[in-house]
């Protein structure tokens, strides 16, 4: 049913865990719909420098999860933005259809999560 | 250990017993005949079906009259509902049904709703997923023909008072049918002590293969066919007998209760043992399965956690358990079960059956422990929620 | 010899291979899981099911996504028609079937006309039992919504003009069902040479086991299913699926095509085997099988001698052969296709069908001859009718 | 299917075959129902001496011509009368409820068989 990408990512996901002071912070999804997915970014110069998730969900939750973690590790914020759940499941080696819906959980929840940066940022020059 | 498969999802499907396998051989290939051709390679398989359907009249406490051999347990259910639905409508368009049914149930109770005219009322349950049998009461119209209350549910184990729901039927001379697919090898099928007019099975749930099912129904209630064709099965349900499976049936019924009793201390002694390993050994737990149980299935919710990645963490140990019931696996909706006896949306994302049968063993069990344990702490590191 | 059966009823059911008994079997015992489930036992079923319908799908050739899996070919037959009939039925009620097609089709038809609000007219056939293309083309109407005939009589072999009714139901829109039970193994099944849109097989015709069918459906029709439940063969046939037996069917229909030129050629030099001993040694015959007919079919009366006093006297004999259908031995009345054909009543009382198989040798067909013409001699000396 | 004794009287029939010059006969059913039976009588002093039968039909209709002209043979033709479609079910040792009617049949060809000889005799009589 996953492909063999998917389920390496299930059984060894990259970047989980929270992660104290993130720059920004997106949550997505809810547990009534069976998934809900944080992520949490630090950006240095523009540049995503380190990313960890958290997911409540099925594998392909998971696995989204993981492998979009290590697709925004180290680009920019511009480069993050272009990432679509296509891109997603295409390093996924594939989704189930039904699953479709996860990769696009992580899609939003990069976009989720650099927006608060952003958010955070013009907050901090309106402070400074 | 770890190389056998640990088989936990026996309310799913069940592996077929040897004796049933050797029972139905000599059908494919020796007594190949059809039932109702006039020789003696007819009269041999016409016998078979014969004696088949005595040995499950004898289990059920009917006439051998009153047994009628089907495809599987929703064409079962799917008869007796539409069945007696279309042709008693005259009578009234009302059916009860509860909302802890199979899909087999609920979905031809829905469509005949949608697209014949019928209504129908769901029943609702109590947090231990049993029927509230004042709601039910208060539900009959003088218009309902039809209530079809399962007997055991499949997700829960929970079961549900039949004998009571069946005598409040006959009194108000409603049909009464029950889903009884899981029931069987785990509760009496007295249909008379019982007080039921319909009764459904499946063989692939009791050590018969897939794809054979058993309608009870009382002489004088006549269903209105799903198929026409020939005149088998008194023409409720023509097509060539399919003579091995119902040999089959037959034969795993017959073993099921000659061999009750042992059964069942083996299967609770193993329920009691998960149980207990469980509750020991993990936290944030929520019981789905109440005390009026059958003997072989546990369900919980693990806090937290979503089913299908314990599914597939635990199959990476070889362990087969399953989240929600199997027919729904194509769909991400939460368990419709769990979700009618209150539990929250999260919960009953994360609702994980373990369903034991004759084949299990002590060492799976603790095996099983260990390696839930080992899973469910794992994937709560990745999940925000923590317990 | 005369201790062996000598089997020719094939068109009733037939042996199943021991190839495919060998295919199913690690289904009941090792691989016995439930396709739905989310585990290796449950995946490797699904594939299993998924490989059974591609093999299926290429001897059609359609996509694996028009081939569905059925109970038998009379739930196939009754899904095709009374799905799209009550699917379609704002586009007009109006169907058009045979006088000679098997009851399933003719029941479902009769029923749909009594209790559903639909009509329905029957195209007569010629003299051969094949039917008349002028008189179906006679009977279109614009509110006719589906045809229905067999590709092959179960009874006389007669091999009916598919591909033409098909153009016809194409350029006018109209839906088009063939029963083709009796063609599998025997006839091309490629569905785009023959312009159907739905096709039903049954397995046990081919050397598979009873109690398991095939529908061909086209994407794009959508038949009402006659059940409802799980999502199983997309929600067409909701049933925990039959794993051994899809597994099976597939094999037997794949050995089928791979050998056919091989049976084709033995059967048929049996069939006229056959047909010149009993042209030789008994007269007073009328023969019901045409030129243009499947190649193991052979279908006579033996005038002023009924039916079932041939079989049973055969029977003494261990020959297996039958008269009419199999499906209506329990019914009096004589057979619906060779009335069709303006044959006498007498004469269809006492029409006797022997259908080969591969199994079948010449040694056998000479026992036959002997004694079918003993028998024959017997009968007619107790009949009021001298030939 | 069939009780052993039907299964007799079919394979070994009695009494079939056609009389010459028969005193009383009878002629019941026709083919397009499946059945067809003839049943021939000589009487003696009321008494049926000798009786035959042809009959086109199934096994059951086959066997109930043959019991039946074993049970008439050697009865006055009162006591002939008075056998009944039940008696010959019985003789058989049963039948299947689907094949009853032959066994009316058979009753009715006697009853047709000794009808015929009153006619004819009455005849006689009033000939004489
Ligand atoms: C032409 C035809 N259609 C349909 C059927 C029904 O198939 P099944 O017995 O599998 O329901 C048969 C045989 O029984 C048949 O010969
Ligand atoms: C309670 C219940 N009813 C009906 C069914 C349907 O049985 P089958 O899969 O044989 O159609 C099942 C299992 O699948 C079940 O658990």
């Amino acid at each position: 049913m996953y492909s063999k990408t998917v389920m390496e990512h299930f059984r060894n996901p990259h970047n989980y865990g929270k992660m104290e002071n993130p720059d920004g912070f997106g949550r997505v999804g809810n547990p009534q719909c069976g998934d809900e997915m944080i992520i949490y970014i630090k950006v240095k110069d523009n540049v995503i420098v380190d990313v960890k998730f958290e997911t409540f969900g099925c594998v392909a939750a998971i696995a989204s999860s993981s492998i979009t973690t290590d697709l925004i590790k180290g680009k920019t914020i511009e480069e993050a933005l272009k990432i679509t759940n296509k891109d997603v499941v295409n390093e996924l080696g594939g989704l189930p259809a039904i699953k479709t819906h996860c990769s696009v959980l992580a899609e939003d929840g990069i976009k989720a999560a650099i927006e608060d940066y952003k958010k955070k940022k013009l907050k901090e020059n309106n402070n400074d | 250990m770890e190389k056998r498969i640990v088989y936990l999802d026996n309310n799913a499907t069940t592996r077929v017993d040897d004796r049933v396998v050797k029972k139905m051989e000599i059908y494919f290939t020796k007594f190949y005949g059809n039932p109702s051709s006039l020789y003696d390679l007819g009269f041999e398989a016409k016998n078979a079906v014969e004696d088949a359907r005595k040995k499950i009249s004898k289990i059920l406490n009917c006439s051998d009259q009153e047994i009628f051999f089907t495809g599987s347990g929703t064409e079962s259910d799917n008869i007796a509902i539409k069945g007696v639905a279309r042709r008693y409508q005259k009578k009234g368009k009302h059916i009860i049904t509860s909302s802890i049914e199979h899909h087999a149930v609920l979905n031809s109770v829905e469509y005949l709703g949608k697209k014949e005219g019928f209504e129908y009322s769901l029943v609702k349950v109590d947090s231990d997923g049993i029927v509230d049998i004042d709601h039910l009461k208060s539900l009959i119209r003088p218009d309902t023909i039809l209530i079809s209350i399962m007997y055991a549910n499949n997700e829960t184990g929970a079961i549900q008072p039949i004998e009571e729901i069946g005598k409040i039927a006959r009194e108000k001379g409603i049909y009464f049918h029950t889903d009884a697919v899981q029931a069987a090898g785990k509760l009496s099928l007295d249909v008379k002590k019982l007080n039921v007019d319909m009764l459904s099975l499946s063989g692939h749930k009791f050590h018969a293969p897939k794809g054979v099912g058993i309608l009870y129904k009382r002489t004088g209630i006549n269903p209105i066919p799903l198929f026409h064709g020939g005149h088998h099965e008194k023409n409720l349900r023509p097509s060539t007998e399919n003579v091995p499976y119902m040999v089959g049936i037959a034969e795993a019924l017959e073993i099921a209760y000659d061999e009750f009793e042992e059964h069942k201390k083996h299967i609770y002694k193993l329920k009691m043992m998960l149980k207990e390993g469980i509750e020991k050994n993990i936290d944030g737990l929520v019981l789905n399965t109440p005390k009026n149980s059958v003997f072989n299935t546990l369900n919980y919710s693990f806090k937290g956690i979503e089913g299908e990645s314990i599914l597939f963490s635990l199959n990476d140990f070889k362990i087969s358990v399953s989240t929600g019931s199997a027919c729904t696996s194509g769909s991400l909706e939460p368990s419709h079960v769990i979700m009618a006896m209150g539990r929250e949306d999260s919960i009953s994302h994360g609702s994980i059956r373990f369903s034991l049968s004759k084949y299990n063993t002590e060492e799976e069990i603790k095996y099983t422990i260990e390696k839930l344990k080992e899973v469910v702490e794992r994937i709560r590191k990745i999940s925000p929620y923590k317990v």
